[in-house]
């Protein structure tokens, strides 16, 4: 399978349109105040597909996915899954649901119970599932191919979080949400927590599934080496907006968005053969979710903002083809296909988004 | 398929498959570890024997008055092994009379942190976990008990009701509901918030099921911790009901009644209430010190200091079984 | 304005002053399971106006050498062996009352959890300050003044106002910055950096680095940076010590261990770093996780995962030794490596038993 | 506040070691000093004949009437009664005492709609007619013959005409030795001695009164030389030598509800009788000083016969007797709830337990139920409950301040009586003639009361007749009497030597 | 801060209602205020004139419309103004309970600091056994013997009573024991984890001596649990510490309470309560504000094992109790 070959003809797992979320937040002395965390999202995700999110911290990347997970309620929007709104599930059809779409769990030391056995976590899911799998031995037969599958043994059953290694820990999640057979599995920075010789282990793991079970992933993370790897499209988010969208291609090597610029070109790069010549280091920090800049989100570190950036929110811009430009609203194709950024004054070159290299 | 995964070459540890360890050594050789809750918990032990079989063994004994012996002192073996500790203002043994009070004390005290135990943390729990209005009313009813005057409370029901031992243990129940009621809401509350609770309600799982999995099992030994401590308060209280005469009535007796009833001998027969006294505070303090001990035991971030196998200044000589390290260099 | 742009470092191949030596240091920690070494004969130096990176996974003992450098371990460890040399005075024979006067002045440190190593209830100024008031003896008003110009130093906006904020006030980038400022408050000799961006994502990351970088060439600071991340480590140390199990498994400087390992686990670890090639494909990944300290093999600490482990490695904990120009490794089969064979994990080894589970008895 | 007072304070208790303060320490604080209200024991200890006084007076002692605020009183038909008034004395206002005095503190205790405790317990329903003649002399008409109306004209103490009639007056104005100078509520209550007083001078200038309710507390007061006079102390509370012992007109006794078995019996009630060991009792837990009782009132109550024997202890006799009972169908085995008011008198508690021992042995069921005063009183005055679980038997400590048996039996052995279970006709008509008789035939009536009672109607079981116990310190004299506890004259203080 | 007041006044209106419908559930006072052989129409009469006759609701009904106009009843027993009594009572607790706190803080902070700077060390030992033992001793019986020891056989102090400096010393030392051994505990366990903290680590990279970094790091961080657990201990010395005012003579609010109890004088008993909740109400508050004064974050998450990073701005979703620091205490309100 290869980056480029996006299969337009894949159906739609899940569509997320307009999403918003906000937190009431007491600060301080001057009462409640409203925080949006998520400000609009779209996004979608194919069948076997991976879609990766980027972001700096504290910008809504665990939000959407807990908002997608329906362990937040958002204020508006729509989410469809398969064409249908998970939010008005009740009963049945919403544990059916909860069935289809998992989520692992950014801390692989938190995310699991220390008072239980690895076979325990594993298998917790079968209890609010009766149906799934009748009978303890069905149940015993199905982990131990959960265990077989996640590459842990079927002693490990019976051991606690504890005696295991992060990245076994990490499998224990992987085959947790594995374990009802979910269509979509959100990953939230799966390996973050882990070392990089185990972080290869996990992450050829996450692949050999997609390719068996032809399962969806979205993958958050702020590695971008490891997102570059191993998605297929990948959309960046800035205090709680998406403000880039496009094939993992296109985004790291032509991105748009002057924050994306930035992202890609700061990141470490091992290879001095890779390191740009010219870095673009941001100044200033991430402003306050709680007043967010009027206008273009990112113009108060922006180096290329100009007035209008503070007054106006930018429409999308669409790259097409051939590397041209054009502003406005698309005209023509499937929105998810297109390389889009939210920018007045997208970035052209990859020389401008600092990403030529020394050599 | 599965073999092209990139299986976990080998694991550290091998072995058969074993039940469940949860980490470090067992409980009982961390007590064993601790020389002042290993008393504490003997004595208590002991104590618990006494109450079980003591008053079986002392029989007629504690009831049985002499008029002509009244308040001898103890420790006169003259008297016999039943005086050894002196007789009461109704020449009773006070031997025998502290072992009978000591089931009546438990039968009390015992009850009454459970009650209180059971039914404030699971409130506490529940409120924590929903939080929201469900929290906010359950600590308005928390603060209500608290700045009741449980005195008042203890007066009202003893009075319109008998002070029998059920009621006596019933109000001590109540007033110190909200105790762990706080405790088990703050340590549910936090928990709630944890990741390991958010994947299970992924799964659907419904709040009783998690509370049930998740929150109980965690908030257990803080809130057992506490209700080794509240024993102590209970005991107490008991004593002070009696006091004010509105405690275990006699024909029973109890610690606190022999304290109470003893005060007025204090200066003419020290022992009747120094005695169950010392038997309050002694009970009291091995219970601290297996609270101490558990509260430890049960931290995970404590628990070293009970595992450690060497003393702290032992440690900066030699270190003990070599790794291998200095024999390569 | 409010781009800056840089020239990527390049290595200066100055020979300066020493200003820390660590000879063979011993950490011991008490654990339930018994007394573990989990820092054994770590030896490193750093010089004056240089980097000098402490690389390792999470465990590997980082985080308990440095704190043995500053003196600061838990009460469960203890060093117990080797000596800590700062500026040719030993660390480790000083009174208590001597530490305190090297703490600030002779070295300074950055804890890894900047999100909690600042006292809550304090503000920053106050924390800030704290550090002239114990050892220049200045007066509240006098040590804010001086934490106000250290908060210009590190970038803080508008640092009058902000000495007055509480640390819940500040972001995470924020927050380490000021513990960076608080460690170079009084321009120590020695700045220890224990990873001081891995709570941090690269945006903010590039910034930190970049005031570090500035600190150390207005100071003429010895650094020493403690990271797991090779890229960072490939692009702001001089020197690099890459660290395994609590033991140095190789060192040397950044370019020569980087393009030329000669120690199979970093070999591995660059490896495993995902490169630009194909999406989907397997990463080279180094087979089973990091030894529990506990049960550390006699022999060589990497042997359990090592692709060309041999009989030898079983019995015999390879020392460190030249493997190169400046570069030094711990492995008995370094100049195979090193001569460039490059022994890839499928490749056959010398006497290699295979890379096949070894059972765990046969060795411990 | 408590920290200003105890300032101000500090000064008066220096004052109080240089010895011309008489220190008190009560049991309780008097919950009101209100004149009308002095048969109450802890209102008249401080209140009776210190600060205010009544017209007439019992000598404790003899039982003999004494004048105290009137000098003389006469009647021909015992229904009007002729008092004349002293002259010259003043109340501590400054006004004058008169007949007016006289009669508007008779027609506020006992006419009007107060509610002073003293009508009920001295006065029956029936008012009194007043007739003021002149300054100095007052008639008083009782609606039926009454002997002894100088001795209930004793009870009240005189108040000016001035005192509010429908409003109970908290510190009272009176004419006694002392008058009430300020009453630090919760802490203390200071008198001083009154300069105008008609009599004798007492011999303290100032007095003090405070209260602990810790008899050991008490006790250390004296020790210490905190205080000079404890009241009702016991001998546990180590006061040693400085205790001093008094008979107190209290006697306790145990009162059988006849209407439930297996007190229907008479035999069972005899048995208890026989089961208690009275002698014992009195010499172990009351150390000697109380006397076995036979009879309701002590030895100076007119009625107390000293000839009437104490029931013997003989648990053998007991046994049989309710065996005996219990052949006869009676249900023996019927509880008992033996009703105690908690913390009433000194080893309360042992007494209820010995004899709950004691009517165990003698093979009834007896369950000790230890009450607080106000549930106790529900059990002590009609009408008495009736949802108990058993017969009731009633642990009662009975005071005849009085000194006549008529106070006694009204209440506690006529068929109605407010604190009788039950009664019997002849009895009834033994004590209508007794309460009638004067004189030698008044007190050989009342005995054949007591010993009919005895004999035939068995209603109470005897125990003790109490005495009480006083802490004097070295630096004062005082002989108390039956009276101490409900009247402390402070007049009659002395100090030492 | 209005939010948490209202909320905590509707205690203070549970409490009240609570005690008038409880007292009213003992008994009439009739019998204990009428002569012994008083006639069914003399009850009557009393029980109509005292209001006793009515539905309680409708008693409930008249009792707070007097509150609003301030009237709070007269005394059965005394018939003075029910809260004249109790204000006259109040001062003398409220200054027994705030010098046995202060003491009890101050002793507690010393120990439990001293405790805590070895844990399991024989300091910490010796302190544990210590508090322990102090939290377990029945307050009357030290009181007893503490009288017969220094009022009578040494003679330095007075036996009881409130008059001047020496008579507070029985009463307070009594009190103090068991705050103090709860606090003890409390403060040690704080300390140990707090002095476990990075912060801890920090101040001393910078060269701090011990001395400063336990009172001047430690302490503040440690006194959040500390408050909390004071605060109970306070509310119960309001509640009247009826124990030691009965046996010292202390003419404070407990033995006013339980004397109108015991004489079902049930005005002034209201009033007593209304005041001692109307007291701990200002407490909450006044412990509320501590929490602020003490940690900038104002909401204590000191104590919540924040695992997740702390955010800048303090989270709340719905309107929910802020997470206590939650310390295990041996003894807190007092019966
Ligand atoms: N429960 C909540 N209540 C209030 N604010 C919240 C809550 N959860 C998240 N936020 C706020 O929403 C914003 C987005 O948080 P989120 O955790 O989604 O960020 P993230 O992108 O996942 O960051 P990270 O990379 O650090 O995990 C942050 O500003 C955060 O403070
Ligand atoms: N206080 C302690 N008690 C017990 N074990 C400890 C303690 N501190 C460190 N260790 C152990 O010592 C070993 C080395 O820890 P260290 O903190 O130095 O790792 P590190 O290399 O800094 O890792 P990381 O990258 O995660 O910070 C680990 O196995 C750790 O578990
Ligand atoms: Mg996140
Ligand atoms: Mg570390
Ligand atoms: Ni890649």
């Amino acid at each position: 399978m290869s980056v480029n070959d996006i299969d337009t003809r894949k159906p739609n797992v899940l569509e997320v349109e307009n999403l918003s979320k906000s937190f009431t937040v007491s600060a301080g002395s001057s009462g409640s105040r409203k925080l949006k965390a998520l400000d609009g999202i779209n996004l979608s995700v194919r069948k076997g597909e991976t879609l990766g999110l980027v972001g700096e911290s504290g910008c809504g990347k665990s939000t959407l996915a807990r908002t997608l997970m329906m362990l937040e309620q958002p204020d508006s929007g729509t989410v469809r899954f398969d064409g249908q709104d998970p939010f008005a599930f009740r009963g049945k059809a919403l544990l059916a649901w909860r069935r289809r779409v998992q989520m692992v769990f950014q801390d692989p030391f938190a995310s699991l119970n220390a008072r239980m056995t690895a076979g325990q976590i594993i298998s917790e899911p079968f209890a609010t599932h009766r149906d799934l799998y009748r009978g303890s031995a069905a149940r015993t037969k199905r982990l131990n191919e959960l265990l077989d599958l996640v590459g842990l043994r079927a002693t490990d059953a019976y051991k606690t979080p504890q005696e295991f290694s992060g990245g076994q820990r990490q499998r224990i999640g992987i085959a947790r949400a594995l374990a009802l057979d979910p269509d979509l599995i959100i990953l939230d920075e799966p390996v973050s927590a882990l070392d990089l010789s185990v972080q290869a282990q996990v992450l050829n793991l996450l692949n050999e599934l997609q390719q068996q079970l032809g399962v969806s992933y979205i993958f958050i993370s702020h590695d971008l080496s490891v997102v570059r790897h191993v998605t297929d499209r990948v959309a960046v988010m800035y205090l709680g907006r998406i403000i880039e969208t496009g094939s993992t291609e296109d985004v790291f090597d032509r991105p748009l968005h002057p924050y994306t610029a930035a992202l890609m070109s700061a990141s470490p790069k091992l290879d001095p053969a890779m390191r740009p010549a010219r870095r673009i280091v941001l100044q200033g920090e991430l402003p306050s979710p709680l007043d967010p800049p009027s206008g273009c989100r990112f113009r108060t570190r922006c180096w290329k903002a100009e007035d209008i950036c503070a007054s106006l929110r930018p429409e999308e811009t669409t790259s097409v083809a051939e590397g041209t430009i054009s502003l406005g609203i698309p005209t023509v194709g499937p929105r998810d296909e297109m390389h889009m950024a939210e920018c007045h004054f997208p970035v052209s070159s990859a020389a401008e988004a600092g990403l030529v290299p020394v050599g | 398929m599965t073999q092209t995964l990139t299986a976990p070459r080998r694991d550290q540890r091998t072995g058969p498959a074993r039940k469940p360890n949860l980490g470090g050594p067992s409980m009982f050789r961390m007590l064993l570890r601790d020389k002042f809750a290993t008393a504490g918990a003997v004595i208590l032990a002991f104590v618990v024997l006494v109450a079980f079989f003591g008053p079986a063994l002392m029989g007629e004994l504690a009831t049985k008055q002499n008029l002509m012996f009244m308040n001898k002192a103890p420790f006169n073996p003259a008297n016999g092994w039943a005086y050894i500790l002196g007789s009461d203002s109704l020449g009773r043994s006070v031997l025998a009379r502290l072992v009978v009070a000591t089931r009546t004390t438990l039968m009390v005290a015992v009850p009454a942190v459970m009650v209180a135990l059971v039914v404030g943390s699971l409130w506490g729990v529940w409120a924590g976990y929903h939080r929201g209005r469900r929290e906010s009313l359950s600590m308005r009813i928390a603060d209500i008990i608290m700045s009741f005057p449980s005195l008042l409370l203890a007066v009202v029901v003893l009075y319109v009701f008998s002070p029998s031992v059920a009621n006596i243990v019933l109000i001590l129940a109540v007033t110190r509901i909200p105790i762990y009621m706080r405790t088990a809401r703050a340590e549910s509350a936090e928990l709630q918030s944890r990741t390991f609770v958010d994947a299970a309600r992924t799964f659907g799982t419904r709040p009783n099921s998690i509370i049930a999995m998740h929150v109980i099992p965690v908030v257990t030994p803080t809130l057992l911790t506490l209700a080794t401590l509240e024993f102590c308060y209970v005991m107490l209280a008991e004593s002070s009901l009696s006091f004010l005469g509105i405690g275990i009535q006699p024909p029973d007796v109890s610690w606190g009644l022999m304290v109470a009833q003893g005060r007025q001998y204090l200066q003419t027969a020290w022992w009747l209430s120094i005695l169950p006294g010392l038997a309050i505070v002694i009970t009291a303090i091995a219970a601290n010190m297996l609270a101490a001990w558990l509260r430890i035991a049960t931290d995970p971030a404590q628990r070293w200091r009970l595992t450690l196998d060497k003393p702290a200044r032992k440690a900066l000589k030699p270190a003990s079984p070599k790794p291998a390290a200095k024999e390569a260099k | 304005m409010m781009m800056e742009v840089l020239e990527s470092r390049t290595h200066k191949q100055t020979t300066a002053e020493k200003v820390l030596e660590v000879e063979g240091l011993d950490v011991d920690i008490r654990t339930p399971k018994g007394t573990v070494r989990v820092v054994g004969n770590v030896s490193f130096t750093a010089y004056k106006g240089q980097t000098l990176a402490l690389l390792g996974e999470s465990g590997c003992g980082k985080s308990v050498t440095a704190k043995a450098i500053a003196g600061l371990l838990d009460p469960v460890a203890s060093v117990a062996g080797g000596s800590v040399e700062l500026e040719g005075a030993d660390l480790n024979a000083m009174s208590p009352r001597q530490r305190r006067e090297v703490a600030g002045p002779g070295l300074g440190i950055v804890f890894q959890d900047a999100l909690t190593a600042l006292n809550p209830v304090y503000t920053v100024g106050t924390q800030l300050g704290e550090a002239f008031r114990i050892h220049r003896g200045m007066n509240k008003k006098q040590a804010l003044v001086e934490a106000v110009e250290l908060m210009r130093r590190v970038g803080i906006p508008e640092p009058e106002l902000r000495v007055f904020a509480y640390p819940h006030q500040f972001s995470g980038g924020m927050r380490q910055r000021i513990l960076i400022a608080m460690a170079v408050a009084l321009s120590p000799r020695l700045l220890i950096a224990d990873e001081p961006t891995t709570a941090l994502d690269v945006t903010v990351q590039a910034q930190i680095m970049q005031l570090l970088r500035r600190l150390r060439e207005e100071e003429d600071m010895a650094v020493v940076l403690i990271t797991h991340d090779l890229a960072v480590v490939a692009e702001e140390a001089d020197d690099v010590c890459i660290m395994y199990a609590g033991n140095v498994v190789e060192r040397g400087p950044v370019a020569t261990v980087f393009s030329a390992p000669t120690h199979p686990y970093t070999k591995g670890l660059l490896e495993s770093v995902p490169t630009h090639a194909q999406r989907g494909d397997d990463l080279s990944s180094i087979p089973g996780s990091p030894p529990e300290l506990q049960l550390i093999p006699a022999g060589c600490v990497y042997q359990d995962r090592c692709p060309i482990a041999a009989q030898v490695c079983r019995e015999k904990r390879p020392e460190l030794r030249p493997s190169g120009e400046n570069q030094f490794s711990a492995c008995h089969f370094s100049e195979t490596l090193s001569a460039g064979a490059a022994p890839k994990r499928a490749a056959e080894p010398v006497a290699s038993p295979q890379s096949a589970p070894t059972p765990q008895g046969e060795n411990a | 506040s408590v920290a200003n007072s105890s300032a101000s304070n500090s000064s008066g208790a220096a004052g109080a070691a240089a010895g011309d303060t008489l220190r008190v320490v009560l049991q309780q604080e008097p919950p009101t000093l209100e004149a009308c209200e002095s048969n109450l024991t802890s209102t008249g200890v401080v209140v009776r004949s210190t600060i205010t006084e009544p017209l007439i007076e019992r000598n404790p002692t003899t039982g003999d009437l004494e004048p105290k605020l009137a000098t003389e009183w006469t009647s021909k038909d015992d229904t009007k009664w002729t008092l004349k008034l002293r002259e010259g004395v003043k109340f501590h206002d400054g006004s004058d005492f008169t007949a007016e005095d006289a009669a508007a503190t008779i027609d506020r205790a006992v006419n009007s709609k107060l509610g002073c405790n003293v009508e009920g317990y001295v006065f029956g329903d029936d008012d009194l007619k007043l007739n003021v003649v002149d300054a100095g002399t007052l008639e008083v008409t009782a609606p039926k013959a009454d002997p002894i109306l100088p001795l209930r004209l004793s009870f009240l103490e005189v108040v000016p005409a001035e005192t509010s009639s429908t409003e109970k007056v908290r510190e009272p104005i009176g004419t006694g030795p002392y008058k009430l100078d300020k009453w630090e509520a919760g802490q203390s209550i200071n008198a001083s001695a009154f300069a105008d007083y008609w009599g004798e001078a007492p011999a303290f200038p100032k007095a003090n009164y405070q209260w602990r309710s810790e008899g050991s507390v008490r006790a250390a007061m004296i020790t210490s030389g905190e205080a000079d006079i404890a009241t009702g102390l016991s001998p546990e509370d180590n006061i040693g030598d400085l205790g001093v012992t008094f008979p107190n007109n209290e006697t306790v006794a145990l009162r059988m509800h006849g209407d439930t078995a297996p007190f229907t019996d008479i035999r069972v009630r005899q048995a208890v009788n026989y089961a208690i060991d009275k002698e014992a009792i009195v010499a172990s837990l009351y150390g000697g000083r109380d006397k076995a009782a036979a009879q309701l009132v002590p030895g100076g109550v007119v009625g107390h016969s000293e000839s009437l024997p104490v029931w013997p202890y003989d648990p053998e006799k007991a046994k049989s007797l309710v065996a005996e009972a219990k052949a006869a169908g009676v249900d023996t085995s019927a509880q008992i709830s033996l009703v105690v008011r908690t913390a009433q008198f000194p080893k309360i508690e042992e007494l209820g337990q010995v004899l709950q021992e004691q009517l165990t042995q003698a093979g009834l069921n007896v369950k000790l139920k230890m009450l607080e005063t106000s549930q106790h009183l529900t059990y002590q005055v009609r009408p008495f409950p009736t949802d108990d679980e058993g017969a009731i038997m009633l642990m009662t400590q009975h005071g005849n301040q009085a000194g006549d048996a008529a106070f006694t039996v009204d209440q506690y052995m006529t068929t109605k009586g407010a604190q009788s279970a039950f009664g019997t006709p002849e009895l009834d008509k033994l004590i209508a003639t007794a309460d009638a008789a004067t004189g030698a035939d008044r007190q050989s009536a009342f005995e054949k009361v007591f010993s009919y009672q005895n004999d035939n109607v068995v209603q109470f079981a005897h125990i003790a007749h109490q005495t009480g116990m006083l802490g004097l310190a070295k630096t004062v004299n005082y002989a108390p009497n039956s009276s101490t506890s409900d009247e402390l004259r402070l007049a009659e203080v002395t100090p030492a030597k | 801060m209005r939010k948490r007041i209202v909320s905590s006044a509707l205690p203070l209106v549970v409490v009240v209602v609570g005690v008038f419908a409880l007292a009213r559930m003992t008994g009439s006072p009739a019998s204990l205020y009428l002569p012994l052989n008083a006639t069914d129409a003399m009850r009557a009469d009393f029980i109509a004139k005292n209001g006793l006759d009515q539905p309680v609701l409708v008693q409930m009904f008249d009792y707070f419309g007097g509150l609003l106009r301030l009237d709070f009843g007269t005394s059965l027993r005394t018939g003075e103004d029910a809260a004249a009594m109790a204000l006259r009572a109040f001062p003398a607790t409220l200054q027994l309970a705030a010098m046995t706190m202060v003491i009890a803080i101050v002793l507690a902070i010393i120990v439990g600091s001293a405790a805590a700077l070895k844990p399991n060390g024989v300091l910490d030992r010796f302190a544990s056994f210590v508090s322990m033992a102090a939290a377990s001793i029945p307050d009357f019986w030290l009181a007893i013997v503490g009288i017969w020891v220094f009022a009578i056989y040494l003679g330095w102090l007075p036996t009881s009573g409130v008059m001047g400096a020496a008579a507070w010393v029985l009463p307070v030392a009594t009190l103090v024991m068991r705050p103090f051994g709860a606090l003890v505990q409390v403060i040690r366990g704080a300390m140990v984890t707090s002095l476990s903290e990075p912060y801890i680590k920090l101040a001393r990279s910078k060269g701090a001596t011990e001395y400063r970094v336990v009172t001047g790091h430690a302490l503040r961080n440690a006194a959040a649990p500390a408050l909390t657990v004071a605060g109970d201990l306070t509310v119960g010395l309001i509640n009247g510490a009826v124990v030691v005012e009965t046996i010292f003579g202390w003419p404070g609010i407990g033995k006013l309470m339980i004397d109108s109890i015991l004489q079902r004088d049930f005005a002034v008993l209201q009033a007593c309560v209304l005041l001692t909740a109307l007291a701990i109400f200002v407490l909450n508050i006044l412990i509320d504000l501590g929490y602020a004064l003490l940690d900038p974050r104002v909401r204590p998450a000191a104590g919540a094992r924040a695992r997740r990073k702390t955010r800048a701005v303090t989270i709340e979703n719905e309107p929910s109790e802020p997470i206590e620091p939650n310390v295990p205490t041996a003894a807190s309100a007092s019966v």
